[in-house]
């Protein structure tokens, strides 16, 4: 199944309630109106109906869950804007513009193998409830790694149910295994009938996507990330260098988040 | 459709109404469907064209500051060919009763000349209303010195243009020179039909972390609503010293007060732009509240523009600050 | 008392740290004694002084923008003899160890000597540690035209005040001209000590009820966080044309990030000004975030000052933009 | 008493609560640190402690009253930044900075007649209940304006009890009398030892110093208003028109807002 983008649209809804998950890191919650379909890795600009004096610009977030029709987002506060997203009150009204971009294709396979960075996790529990429903036979993997512990977001039961497997990482083995998802993977780049699905920081993405071609695995899709003014197609900030020019770059927010890794030139 | 007391005349052009898209902020149209009916808007301003492709600058392009942002997009576009082929036909369909007006640039006055022709030779194909043309372009045969804010190179790029097409021409103006009136008065000279301003102004940003700016070629243009006192306060003085200029004014516009601001400082007619990145129902709000305010005081954006001049107040605005 | 990690040279004179409150902005300095000791600043600028007082502007004189605001005071003083006689005594005894900053202006080339005279007669009498020349006045005798935007007047009006004193000179260059580098260049030249930069941007609101300019006199000059971008701009590049150059670096300045934009961009040290109205504290909490921010890093002011242009990333900031 | 401007400070404060007292106006409540006291028509700026969007610069209120030690400031939307004001969250952080100004100098006398238009209500309960018990004998009045019965603020019990007269009027005759305040004034303006105190819109405060000095009344304090951007004296911003310069000008913020009705050039 390969994703069609869906009708964009712009949205002023409540903040209809938030749970923290790890350190720094909450669910944001949202009634949207029925029939509002959304893809797992598209993604949202979100910001506030009231103009806000601390960003001025909407912030891009993958749809983290969809769950009886309600949008989940995963919001970690790494900088100015994601902080201040992350002390808003309840009922506080918000524009959602989405969703947005070409999320992940999800072609039959027998195994589907997403791997997180911190973060990362975001788009990864929404791809294996949909994953779970259309192919109920495949088996779903996560590796998912953070920095530590306390960064480190629990699955709910009923999120692990989503996975055959998880794998979890911290890099000071505070918890699961010590070291990064990619050197946890060691012997598994070259497993067959896989599809591969990234997302997280550069580094690990480039570096998974160096173990993936040293194992002649020639399809990943990988979410990636860049600044974003518009979300959708217009302003041309969010570049990202293409492997076979021309053009010189890809445009993220329309023909990402999610890339196949042979694209981009790292 | 907008009702009548909206109707915007900016010269030889008829808008419906006064809220125009700003180039280079509303991509090719298609982008913005799924929100609103572009042909709902008084015009459609393309992304700047050249004749040959660019790829535009390398990231970060873009960085936030206080009500907003600096971009170093660096007029990336598909090239003249590409647009008329790829762009148009769509492009075309979506503006519907919307005027279109093509944004068109280049590296030398030489430049301008050729892509005003490219222009005037594909003008029934596209079906634009007129063109602006955009002047914020350093020379790079010259230096780098900017165009815009060079009397001499923007001179001979608005009579290059001239000389092409016999197509309205609104020169967009930049802001980063000391006195933008003179400029106004150069485009009228060399048979321009209006003024559109203002372009962005400059603005860096540094990383505190990384100590170095944020964006990749360094520094790039300030939009958002920061700007806008200082866009007003240009239309203000172009339309003083050239009463019969019709000027597009533009610049941190997000609301409807905003836009008439712009309005009852001179402007015939309006553009948004950074506002629709955070808000893309931005126009569509505008024009409702412009239509409010219009019809609960019976009055008409014609008899609007330039009405802050009327009431006869200040002989001069000051130049004394501090 | 600062910690030497905070140190700031400019030029010929050494801060105890570099935040200073802005011309205009901090009055005579004992309105502020209720909130926290002015002593604790590096400096202190006085609002611009003409020999003879000034009443200043009609109301209303100041106006709300997106984060920021336009003002049209008019410098409003006292005059130099009174200065000198009512405030002096008390602002020395409030300045204490911070550095005072005598800043004037005049209405021709002519009257800027004149008051440098005056301030050189009295320099033992007042204290102050240096001179800091607004030349965002109109030349009144020439029609109104901007002494900080002709190169000539300006010219002029700093080689007098450099005849008559022997202090050091900061020149307070306006941001309202093509390219603010030239002016750095040639105050340089005409034996200025260093540059203060920006002054306030050309501004106006439009009242959209009442349909005329919200400022008594039509138009301000705009202040605030929506202009630090552009001032930031400027530091660098006057940086990067001067390396020598000391810079004090103004505009938006209302955190510690921000000061350190300026810092890391070029200046030596900063000013605040709008944010103090804001919050009266902005300048002790700059120092202390500051004063963190190097302990932490184990790094000074000096060190930081123009550390952005060391990364060697960027060979000119873009003259391209959109 | 004539009030000796106190000392001013920065405080950050919570909202510790608001009340609706009228249509578009509330009280706006909080609960400084003990002994900072405040004289009857003193003003603070009040921002919030984050950067707003709406509203950069503070604004300017009145000490609307204090009991118990607690802050009240009576507010009303008139504009963008009022208007936001209003509708902040309980528990918002807010700068309060001041107390700032001269006040009402409350000297001797037999009646203290206080005239108020609008939201120029906001500086006398505070008067009147320092009034009251500085001078238990004197007879105190309020002489109330305002458009109409929606925007009339109803006194409680407890602020009734701090006068001994209450004439409200309103334009449209909804509410007390119709007419205003100056007209409905009219045979008393020439009576003996009554010490006046005016706030309100300017053409209320223009016509009731024509009044007094037609009467020949020459001494009267009334609360001014401008635009302020500092609010102590530093940007030069809310200048009044001197009667008797030089200077041209009073600063209202330090000679104010308080001015006797003879320094002003109406
Ligand atoms: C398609 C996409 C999906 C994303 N999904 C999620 C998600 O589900 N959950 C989540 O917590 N985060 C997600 N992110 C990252 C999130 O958007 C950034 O953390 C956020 O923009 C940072 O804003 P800030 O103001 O806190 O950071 P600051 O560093 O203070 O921001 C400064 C500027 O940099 C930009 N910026 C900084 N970091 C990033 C980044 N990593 N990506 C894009 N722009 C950045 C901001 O937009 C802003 O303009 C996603 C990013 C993209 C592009
Ligand atoms: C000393 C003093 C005490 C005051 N006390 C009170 C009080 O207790 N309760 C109350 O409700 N109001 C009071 N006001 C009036 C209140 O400050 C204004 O209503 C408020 O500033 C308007 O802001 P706005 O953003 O809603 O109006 P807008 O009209 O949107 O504001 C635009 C700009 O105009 C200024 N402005 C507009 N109207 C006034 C005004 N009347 N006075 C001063 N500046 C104005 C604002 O500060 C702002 O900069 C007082 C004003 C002063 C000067
Ligand atoms: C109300 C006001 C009055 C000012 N008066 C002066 C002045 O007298 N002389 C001067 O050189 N600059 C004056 N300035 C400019 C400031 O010193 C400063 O350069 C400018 O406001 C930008 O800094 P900011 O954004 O921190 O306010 C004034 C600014 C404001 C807002
Ligand atoms: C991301 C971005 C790209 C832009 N590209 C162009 C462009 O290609 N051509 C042009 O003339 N102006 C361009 N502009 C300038 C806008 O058209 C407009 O003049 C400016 O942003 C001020 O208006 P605003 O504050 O409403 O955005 C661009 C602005 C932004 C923010
Ligand atoms: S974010 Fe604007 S084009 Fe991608
Ligand atoms: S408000 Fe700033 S001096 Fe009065």
């Amino acid at each position: 199944m390969t994703p069609s983008p869906t009708a964009a649209g712009v949205f002023a809804l409540p903040l209809a309630s938030t749970a923290d998950i790890a350190a720094g890191t909450s669910w944001l919650r949202f009634r949207p109106p029925p029939d509002t379909a959304c893809e797992p890795g598209q993604f949202f600009m979100l910001s506030t109906v009231a103009p806000s004096p601390v960003a001025y610009l909407g912030r891009p977030f993958s749809i983290g869950d969809v769950r009886d029709g309600e949008w989940f987002f995963m919001l970690r506060a790494l900088g100015r804007g994601t902080a201040w997203l992350r002390t808003l009150e309840l009922g506080t009204m918000m524009r959602l513009v989405g969703p947005l971009g070409v999320g992940f294709a999800r072609d039959e396979s027998k195994v589907h193998r997403m791997i997180a960075g911190g973060i990362g996790l975001a788009p990864f529990l929404f791809l294996a409830r949909r994953l779970r429903t259309e192919q109920p036979e495949a088996a779903i993997e996560l590796y998912y790694g953070e920095r530590d512990a306390r960064s480190h977001i629990e699955l709910t039961a009923d999120e692990k149910e989503l996975f055959d497997t998880v794998e979890r990482f911290t890099d000071d083995g505070s918890l699961g295994i010590a070291g990064s998802v990619v050197d946890g993977l060691e012997n598994r780049w070259a497993e067959p009938e896989v599809a591969w699905y990234g997302c997280g920081p550069q580094p690990m993405l480039r570096a998974a996507a160096a173990k993936l071609e040293e194992h002649d695995v020639d399809s990943a899709q990988f979410a990636f990330e860049e600044r974003m003014a518009c979300g959708f197609g217009v302003c041309q900030a969010c570049i990202v260098p293409n492997r076979y020019p021309p053009p010189r770059y890809h445009l993220l927010c329309t023909e990402g988040p999610v890339l196949e890794i042979g694209k981009v030139a790292w | 459709m907008s009702s009548a007391r909206l109707t915007a005349t900016c010269g030889p052009i008829t808008f419906q109404n006064p809220v125009l898209a700003a180039s280079g902020t509303f991509g090719y149209g298609s982008e913005f469907e799924h929100f609103f009916p572009v042909a709902s808007l008084g015009g459609f301003v393309t992304k700047t064209l050249f004749v040959e492709p660019r790829d535009g600058n390398p990231a970060p392009r873009v960085a936030e500051t206080s009500t907003g942002m600096i971009n170093s997009i660096g007029l990336a576009n598909v090239g003249w060919e590409a647009f008329v082929k790829e762009k148009v036909p769509d492009l075309k369909a979506t503006v519907g009763a919307a005027k279109m007006l093509v944004n068109i640039a280049g590296n030398s006055p030489d430049e301008y000349r050729a892509i005003a022709a490219r222009v005037e030779g594909d003008r029934e194909r596209i079906g634009c209303a007129g063109i602006e043309v955009n002047v914020s372009c350093p020379n790079v045969k010259e230096g780098g010195t900017n165009i815009g804010c060079d009397r001499d190179q923007f001179q001979a790029a608005v009579r290059g243009v001239r000389q092409e097409t016999s197509l309205p021409i609104f020169v967009k103006l930049s802001p980063n020179v000391t006195d933008v009136v003179p400029f106004a008065g150069c485009a009228m000279d060399e048979g321009a039909e209006g003024v559109s301003l203002i372009n962005t102004l400059y603005g860096m940003q540094i990383d505190v972390e990384k100590r170095r700016p944020v964006l990749g070629t360094g520094s790039g243009g300030l939009s958002g609503p920061a700007i806008l006192p200082v866009g007003v306060y240009w239309t203000y003085k172009v339309r003083a010293a050239f009463p019969d200029l019709p000027i597009l004014g533009i610049g941190g516009i997000a609301t409807w007060r905003d836009a008439l601001q712009y309005l009852l400082a001179g402007a015939q007619a309006i553009q948004v732009g950074t506002a629709a990145f955070v808000n893309p129902l931005a126009c569509v709000e505008i024009i409702a509240g412009l239509e409010r305010y219009c019809s609960q005081r019976e009055t008409t954006i014609t008899e609007l523009s330039g009405a802050a001049h009327r009431e006869g107040r200040l002989a001069e605005p000051a130049t004394w600050t501090g």
